[in-house]
């Protein structure tokens, strides 16, 4: 089973976002999840009346996609987790912690911890020890 | 002797500052200000010796400088007219011809009065104010020298205009003593009149639009005051045809006659000690360069004002006018402590507070008592030579920094040790036991036993004024100075002299002010001084030498061992005076004090403290009338 | 004007646990709060890596351990979904019963926590005097305090017996007669009043757009409780959220304390709807597919989005705890606030770093 | 000065602190009762103020000791005036200048939290000092002198009947001067406030433990200040002191704590009110 | 035994501080000064500042960004000073040991001198805790005589 | 001042407090404690330290004997162990683990047996029962 959500473009995404807003639906949160080595995958959760209603976004691993901040003054925090854990940039965060919201390192593409993920079960992690 | 005194006192500064203006060498008036401080304080100390006296100086005494007495009645404000119509200034206008208007008068229609028996009469309130004036006075004009200098530089004028400043500054000192120790009202209204001149030319002096705008407030509120001074003094005349000072402050004089003129020549005190609702100038006075502000503050101009009150003040023992005198000083007091502990600009913290302890003084002047009286003049004294030393602290400061707001002083400790810890010095001194100005205070508020009011009053600007000082002293104290790009700092031994003997001055008689308290009460209540309240100071003497060693011996102690990071939840600083905080970044710990500027702001105060004061003052006018 | 810069925390007496806010002061009045947040990221959603799903019960479960129980529910909920399990009717109602415990004991500690910051000791003392009782409870009845570890996939581990449902029942008579002797305190008292009524106000709007959730959105005004979805008992126990309208930390603050009367009243409810049956179902195979559920902790709604692909290992566990949702509404409420109220207002969203972050 | 001032004032010196350590002791003790706890022993404050003799701890300025050591004369020799049945004003302005003086202490620390407690210090002097002189005024106008002893022996009846309205006003003061709920604005007593510990978060160790020691000094002033009140005889003015002492701690232990707003701008001008009204009946009866 | 000596066994005051843990541990050191535990009768007070404090009790698994805290807070400290490391987490890093942003024990970063286990570690755990610490203190002050 | 009758109440009624050193509660019946490996009966068989989610157990079988060892301070007496130990060796005491001034890690070694037991039946769980109070 899969969550059932609209697909979305990174172009089209803040205006649906607002268009959602307008309608009355409340950003619960957003998930992001890695699919292959190279994408991953946000989903944005949007509630109204205990109802869920999910957008789904690809991107590539590193990539850029616009901020809803700006919409929704809740996302930032939301936004600069995923940009912690993922690496993912967000353009026009209203307030970014530059990848330094929960970890003292910053992420990359390449040294993002969420981003281990799927290379291989049981594969060690090194940890981030300064 | 006794003449070559008051005549150096008198005659010399006068002298020495036409000198100054004729030789303009900065050498020459370096030597001559030097010398006339040394002269002063020379005279002051001999008259000091001798008082109570009295003497008959020819140069005082006699018809020709009556005549010159009475002309300048006319010529001052003449010539405040004169600048008042170049300035289209409606106010100093009006004033000053209704000062012209009532010399011209009282010249055509006045008697002439009884001849004043003696020309001088030295009791000990004269002889403080001239102590003050020449020692606190000429340190001033000393601290002036490098400071007038510094401050030409700072301005690059082409053509120096210190010769003139001087000149002002140290005729200022002369009519100070020439208006302590006259005993005819009509040398002392000139003199009274020629202080305000020459503080109107002094606050002038830069020349500025601000500095000539409260040039100008200035000039009318003195010309107000004036006018007050002048009717008082003419229907005083008229009452009891009499202009010795001395036979006008008995009481027994005034059994059963109107009050009229003392509630009038009172109110002119009140004006010049920058009462409120006539705070307003004095206020304006703090643009004037330090040494301006320091002398009207401390040692001159106000002092004048409330050493006017405190003349008066035996006519004012249980009268309506000195009971409501005695409200609205302290009503005075208070307010200006509110005002005072709102205020961020160090200068406006000195001139308020300057404000509310001279209301004490009128206080101790309304409820007129020996004991009352002696308290005020312990009062004039103190104030006099802590505030002259926390106004050339700030100046220093000032110059060294950059700034005179409060929050720029912070940390200054770190920066110019000695000035900083000079100022918190002065300003325990001003409200903590056992010195003079706390002392004073509570002397007062037993003195003012009767009138609940005026207690509380005191109390609460008491409160007010601790607040105010402490935060005062704690800022300059404050740990971590800001980074503020560091000039020289311009330190020549004519600066730091001053302050040090200023400092030793104010700390002096903030301790001595039992011993001077005994000394101004009449025999009878001096034996009792130390025997009541004021003999708990001795011992609280002792005590504070002894903490004063405890502490001296622990500060060095603690200086040799390293101090502490500050407590900041643990958070790690990537360099001193920092932490590391939000979003990663460098913050700076920067600290303001709270000035609880909803309770204390300046302007809405000046509006319920101008009117209730104004007032005050009408009533105490009206109350010659009851 | 003369600002002064405040390091508030991360170790901050009024603070339980670590959070910096950057305060700038003007006169006691912030203008500017800016939160610090990462003191206490363990990064434990990451463990699913080195967890099997079994496993990581535990560790959800120690993402808060305040709202130890319902992670772990909300965790097995969403497995259960996705391997299509059918929860036993008795274990639902366990279920119901200890996350109702647990958001009892979580509101009343966090009163009390509450009552501290705004300097009334006493009050703090007697809440927590109150909650030791339900402490006592769960200890009793799981066998340990705080994290009582009682859900397992498909159901629960821990049975009670009918001499323990006595108790419970018969304690929870105490508690709520010392919940209802405190009542006009927390809800009237001049003082407290004082402190709560008017400060941190968060329009019912604000409170929607800026995402808040629980206590926090219902003190504005929002009736929405997960509970409404029905999950574990909820479904044959009649719920109505608790909700206050004025939107300051006096009606947070209420909403918390009714919702302890509340839960009372459900545990009652649910214990006296338990039947003999199954503890759990058998659980075969591993969990594939991904499912986003939600349920209700004491600070509000969470979600967890699980992703598996038929390994022991989630792919992905991604949880949204409330008081991650409510950091934004604190970040808007801060400013202007008197310096003292700071604490009060922090703590009247019922903060839970270790939930936020993980 | 005779030889019995000498020795009350040696007495003052030197049982003062002890007594406010008991106080403090008492006070602990009730608080924890009122809880519904056991609370520490009696004698805990010495304990604490002894551990904290014995700590080894970098100032954070090297004024501080300084300050701390005026502080604590300042307290002692506002002791030895009052034990002395010296003024009760200049009594007041010298504990005043203690307090100036742990204000200055705090000030000259590095941490914003004891700046700010410094400002809070400050406006609470600001607040407590009027209300609580005027209270001594009114003592004073009944008893017909500003000297303890006078006050003390003003005679059969106890000052209390002539001064009703004072009470609120001196229950405001020794919340503030204990440190207590609603009013322990700059500190309180357990640290579990915005400030931490306010004014004193810069002071440890040894200097900590004399600004304690002072802080116990200052606390037997008030008591006995306000103990006045039923000044008939010792055991009277002790059951007085207790009863106030009872009735704090209850209040410390009722009320949540308010901000100083509202202190500077309701609490302080109601009681202040309120002690003026009592000062003016006493001169207008 | 000097009175002064004698205080420092008597008077512990507490500073705690949460270095990551998931609360558990938090809220039972707070539950140590409630009612019914009452950890004042040992003259135990939780002062939450590090220049006032006697005893430092860590919560909970060290990351990178609370161990510098952690470090500060403990050099913050007088001397002499004991820590206590609370709960599973704050021994070994509990189950948290291997997630990506955890560097272990509070004992990685400062020295501990008592450790209490459990998860949670019971309000009496913390109790014993200090009693223990503070007979470590005594035999070092003894011996210091 | 809402708060008066119940500070008041509690002024004149007994403290709460359990005076604790002195007065110990009697653990909980079902409470879980300290862990304990009843060496003797273990088998090695290394389902504990599989299933523990802090992964505290080790168990190792080298030189013909077993070492089963734990890190104790990292166990968060979950019980998941004891619940899957299949011939209940592992058991849970009613109490918590004192308090140490070192890490401690508890190593037991013991006999391997013969060949590997049969999985025994599990035993219904402990019995909750009421607390004695």
């Amino acid at each position: 089973m899969s969550v059932e959500a609209t697909v979305i473009t990174a172009d089209k995404l803040v205006a649906e976002v607002t268009r959602l807003h307008n309608e009355g639906w409340r950003l619960v949160t957003m998930s992001s999840v890695e699919i292959d080595a190279e994408n991953m995958e946000i989903l944005y959760h949007f509630d109204k009346d205990l109802k869920l209603t999910n957008l789904r976004l690809s991107l590539p691993k590193g990539g850029t996609i616009p901020s809803i901040s700006g919409v929704l003054f809740g996302a930032f925090l939301i936004e600069n987790e995923i940009r912690d854990q993922f690496g993912v940039t967000f353009d026009g965060l209203v307030i970014d912690y530059q990848g330094r919201l929960m970890n003292e390192c910053t992420a990359t593409t390449s040294n993002s911890p969420f981003c281990r993920l799927l290379v291989k079960h049981g594969m060690t992690v090194t940890k981030e020890v300064k | 002797m006794l003449d070559a005194y008051i005549g150096v006192l008198v005659l010399w500064p006068l002298v020495a500052g036409l000198l100054c203006l004729v030789l303009r060498s900065p050498g020459a008036r370096k030597a001559l200000v030097l010398l006339t401080s040394a002269a002063l304080a020379v005279c002051a100390v001999g008259l000091a010796s001798q008082t109570p006296f009295t003497a008959n100086p020819n140069f005082l005494a006699s018809e020709g400088t009556l005549k010159v007495a009475e002309a300048l009645a006319i010529v001052f404000p003449a010539y405040f007219l004169l600048r008042g119509l170049m300035e289209k200034h409606a106010l100093v206008i009006i004033f000053s011809c209704l000062q012209l208007a009532l010399a011209i008068w009282g010249m055509m229609n006045m008697n002439e009065p009884q001849t004043v028996q003696n020309a001088v009469v030295c009791d000990g309130l004269s002889v403080t104010l001239a102590l003050v004036v020449a020692i606190i006075g000429s340190l001033i004009a000393i601290f002036a020298i490098p400071y007038m200098q510094h401050h030409e530089d700072h301005l690059k004028l082409a053509k120096s205009k210190q010769p003139a400043f001087f000149l002002v500054l140290l005729a200022f000192l002369g009519f100070m003593n020439g208006m302590a120790l006259s005993n005819d009202l009509r040398v002392f209204e000139a003199c009274f009149e020629a202080t305000t001149l020459c503080s109107f030319l002094l606050i002038g002096h830069d020349n500025t639009p601000v500095a000539r705008q409260s040039a100008f407030r200035a000039l009318w509120m003195n010309a107000l005051g004036g006018v007050f001074l002048h009717s008082g003094v003419l229907l005083v005349q008229k009452q009891f045809g009499v202009v010795d000072i001395h036979a006008v402050v008995n009481p027994a004089l005034w059994t059963g006659a109107s009050m009229l003129p003392v509630a009038l020549i009172v109110a002119a005190g009140c004006v010049k000690a920058a009462q409120m609702p006539f705070q307003k100038w004095l206020l304006g006075a703090m643009v004037a360069p330090t040494p301006v502000s320091a002398l009207l503050h401390s040692s001159t101009m106000v002092k004048a004002g409330v050493f006017l009150c405190l003349r008066f003040s035996p006519v004012l023992t249980n009268t309506t006018i000195g009971a409501i005198l005695a409200l609205s000083g302290a009503f005075t007091f208070f307010a200006g402590s509110a005002m005072s502990l709102g205020q961020s600009n160090a200068k406006k913290v000195l001139a308020y507070s300057t404000i509310a302890n001279l209301g004490l003084i009128i206080v101790c002047a309304g409820i007129g008592t020996p004991v009352a009286v002696a308290a005020g003049i312990v009062l004039l004294a103190v104030h006099a030579a802590t505030k002259g030393l926390l106004f050339l602290c700030v100046g220093d400061m000032e110059q060294t920094i950059g700034s005179r707001d409060l929050e720029d002083l912070r940390g200054m400790v770190g920066k110019s040790p000695v000035t900083a810890l000079a100022a918190c010095a002065g300003a325990l001194g001003m409200v903590l036991p056992p010195m003079g100005m706390l002392v004073g205070k509570w002397a007062t508020i037993e003195a003012a036993k009767s009138n609940p009011v005026v207690m509380a009053l005191i109390l609460l600007g008491s409160a007010l004024a601790v607040v105010c000082w402490v935060r005062f002293a704690g800022t300059l104290m404050s740990g971590k100075p800001l980074p503020t790009p560091e000039k020289a700092h311009h330190s020549s031994p004519l600066t730091n002299m001053p302050l040090m003997t200023m400092l030793a001055c104010a700390i002096g008689l903030g301790m001595a002010a039992p011993w001077i308290d005994a000394l101004m009460l009449p025999n009878a209540d001096a034996a009792s001084v130390f025997t009541t309240g004021w003999g708990l100071m001795p011992p609280l003497f002792i005590v504070c030498l002894l903490a004063w060693m405890v502490g001296m011996k622990v500060l060095g102690r603690q200086t040799a061992v390293p101090q502490a990071s500050p407590y900041m939840g643990g958070l790690p600083s990537a360099e001193p005076g920092t932490f590391v905080g939000a979003l990663g970044k460098n913050w700076a710990l920067t600290e303001g004090n709270e000035y609880a500027t909803e309770i204390f702001g300046e302007s809405g105060w000046t509006k319920f403290a101008g009117t209730l004061a104004g007032l005050l003052l009408l009533a105490m006018v009206g109350g010659a009338f009851i | 004007m003369a600002r002064t810069v405040i390091p508030f925390g991360p170790q901050h007496p009024v603070l339980p646990e670590p959070i910096h806010l950057s305060l700038v002061v003007e006169d006691e009045k912030v203008v500017e709060a800016l939160p610090t947040l990462g003191y206490v990221h363990r990064g434990l959603e990451m463990l699913a890596v080195k967890r099997d799903f079994n496993q990581m019960i535990q560790i959800v479960e120690r993402v808060c351990g305040i709202c130890s129980m319902i992670h772990s529910l909300c965790y097995c909920q969403g497995i259960e979904e996705m391997m299509g399990i059918e929860v036993p009717r008795r274990a639902r109602f366990l279920r119901t019963v200890w996350s109702e415990l647990h958001r009892m004991h979580s509101h009343l500690l966090w009163l009390g926590l509450f009552a501290d910051s705004f300097g009334f000791e006493a009050l703090f003392m007697q809440l927590w005097k109150i909650r030791e009782k339900v402490m006592d409870l769960n200890e009793g009845t799981t066998g340990n305090r705080v994290i009582v570890s009682v859900n397992v996939i498909g159901g629960v581990r821990v049975d009670l017996d009918e001499s323990q449902i006595r108790w419970i029942k018969d304690t929870l008579v105490d508690v709520e007669a010392g919940i209802r002797k405190l009542q006009s305190t927390i809800m009237n008292d001049g003082t407290v009043c004082r402190r709560t009524k008017g400060v941190g106000i968060l329009t019912k709007q604000a409170a929607y757009d800026l995402g808040a959730a629980g206590p926090t959105l219902r003190g504005s005004g929002v009736a929405q409780d997960m509970r409404q979805l029905k999950y574990a008992g909820f479904d044959e126990i009649p719920f109505e959220p608790v909700v206050e309208t004025a939107g300051d930390s006096w009606a947070r603050g209420n909403v918390r304390f009714r919702e302890c009367l509340q839960s009372i009243d459900l545990v009652r409810q649910a214990l006296d709807k338990l039947e003999p049956g199954e503890l759990a179902a058998k659980v075969k195979g591993k969990p594939d597919g991904e499912v986003v559920t939600r349920v209700e902790q004491p600070r509000g709604e969470c979600l967890y989005y699980l992703k598996g692909n038929g390994d022991k290992f989630m792919q992905r566990v991604r949880i949204r705890t409330p008081t991650f949702a409510n950091i934004p509404p604190l970040a808007a409420m801060l400013p202007g606030l008197d310096f003292a109220d700071v604490p009060v207002v922090v703590l009247s969203i019922d903060p839970c770093i270790s939930c936020t972050e993980r | 000065m005779n030889l019995t001032t000498f020795y009350l004032a040696v007495a003052g010196l030197i049982l003062a602190p002890l007594v406010g350590g008991l106080v403090s002791g008492v006070d602990r003790v009730v608080t924890a009762r009122l809880q519904s706890r056991l609370g520490p022993p009696l004698l805990q404050p010495f304990y604490d103020v002894g551990k904290l003799m014995s700590k080894i701890i970098a100032p954070a300025s090297h004024w501080q000791g300084m300050f701390v050591r005026w502080a604590l004369v300042a307290s002692l020799a506002a002791d030895v005036v009052l034990f002395a049945g010296g003024d009760v004003l200049m009594c007041f302005f010298i504990q005043a200048a203690s307090a100036s003086f742990v204000a200055m202490g705090a000030f000259s620390g590095s941490s914003p939290y004891s700046k700010l407690g410094a400002q809070r210090e400050l406006f609470q002097m600001l607040c407590y000092e009027p209300i609580f002189l005027v209270s001594v005024l009114c003592m004073a106008k009944a008893a017909g002198g500003f000297d303890a002893n006078t006050i003390m022996n003003a005679g059969a009846q106890p000052l209390l009947y002539k001064m009703p309205f004072i009470i609120p006003g001196l229950v405001f003061v020794l919340l503030v001067k204990m440190r207590k709920s609603p009013f322990d604005l700059s500190a309180c007593h357990h640290g579990h406030q915005e400030l931490v510990r306010g004014v004193f978060t810069d002071f440890a160790g040894r200097d900590f433990a004399l600004l304690e020691v002072a802080h116990w000094a200052d606390v037997v002033v008030i008591l006995w200040i306000c103990s006045f009140l039923w000044a008939t005889g010792p055991l009277q003015m002790v059951v007085v002191a207790l009863v106030a002492l009872f009735v704090i701690i209850l209040i410390d232990n009722v009320s949540a704590r308010l901000t100083w707003r509202h202190m500077v701008k309701v609490a302080a001008p109601l009681t202040f009110v309120l002690a003026f009204a009592n000062l003016m009946w006493l001169y207008l009866e | 035994m000097s009175f002064l000596k004698k205080s420092q066994i008597k008077s512990p005051w507490l500073l705690h501080f949460d270095c990551g843990s998931c609360n558990g541990c938090d809220i039972e050191t707070l539950a140590c000064l409630t009612p019914v535990y009452d950890i004042e009768r040992f003259g135990i007070v939780n002062v939450g500042n590090p220049r006032h404090a006697d005893v430092l009790i860590v919560t909970g698994t060290v990351n990178p960004r609370n161990a510098v805290i952690l470090k500060n807070l403990y050099d913050q400290m007088p001397t002499p000073k004991l820590v206590i490391a609370v709960g599973a987490c704050g021994c070994t890093g509990g189950v948290f040991r291997e997630a990506p942003n955890v560097l272990g024990g509070v004992d990685k970063i400062i020295p501990v001198d008592v450790y209490v286990p459990g998860c949670p570690a019971k309000p009496e755990a913390i109790m014993d805790a200090v009693v223990a610490g503070l007979g470590k203190l005594k035999g070092i002050l003894e011996g210091s005589k | 001042m809402k708060m008066l009758p119940t500070v008041l109440a509690n002024l004149f009624s007994k403290p709460v407090t359990r005076n604790y050193p002195t007065f110990v509660r009697d653990p909980f019946p079902n409470a879980r404690g300290e862990l304990v490996n009843d060496i003797d009966r273990c088998i090695f068989c290394g389902t504990c330290s599989r299933k523990c989610p802090s992964q505290c157990i080790t168990v190792n079988k080298e030189g013909g004997q077993g070492i089963w060892s734990l890190e104790a301070y990292a166990c968060v007496s979950c019980g998941i162990c004891v619940m899957s130990c299949p011939v209940n060796s592992l058991s849970q005491k009613k109490t918590y683990r004192p308090v140490g001034t070192g890490r401690v890690t508890v190593t037991l070694t013991g006999k391997l047996p013969e060949k590997p037991a049969k999985k025994t039946e599990k035993p219904a769980g402990a019995k909750p029962a009421q607390p004695a109070q």
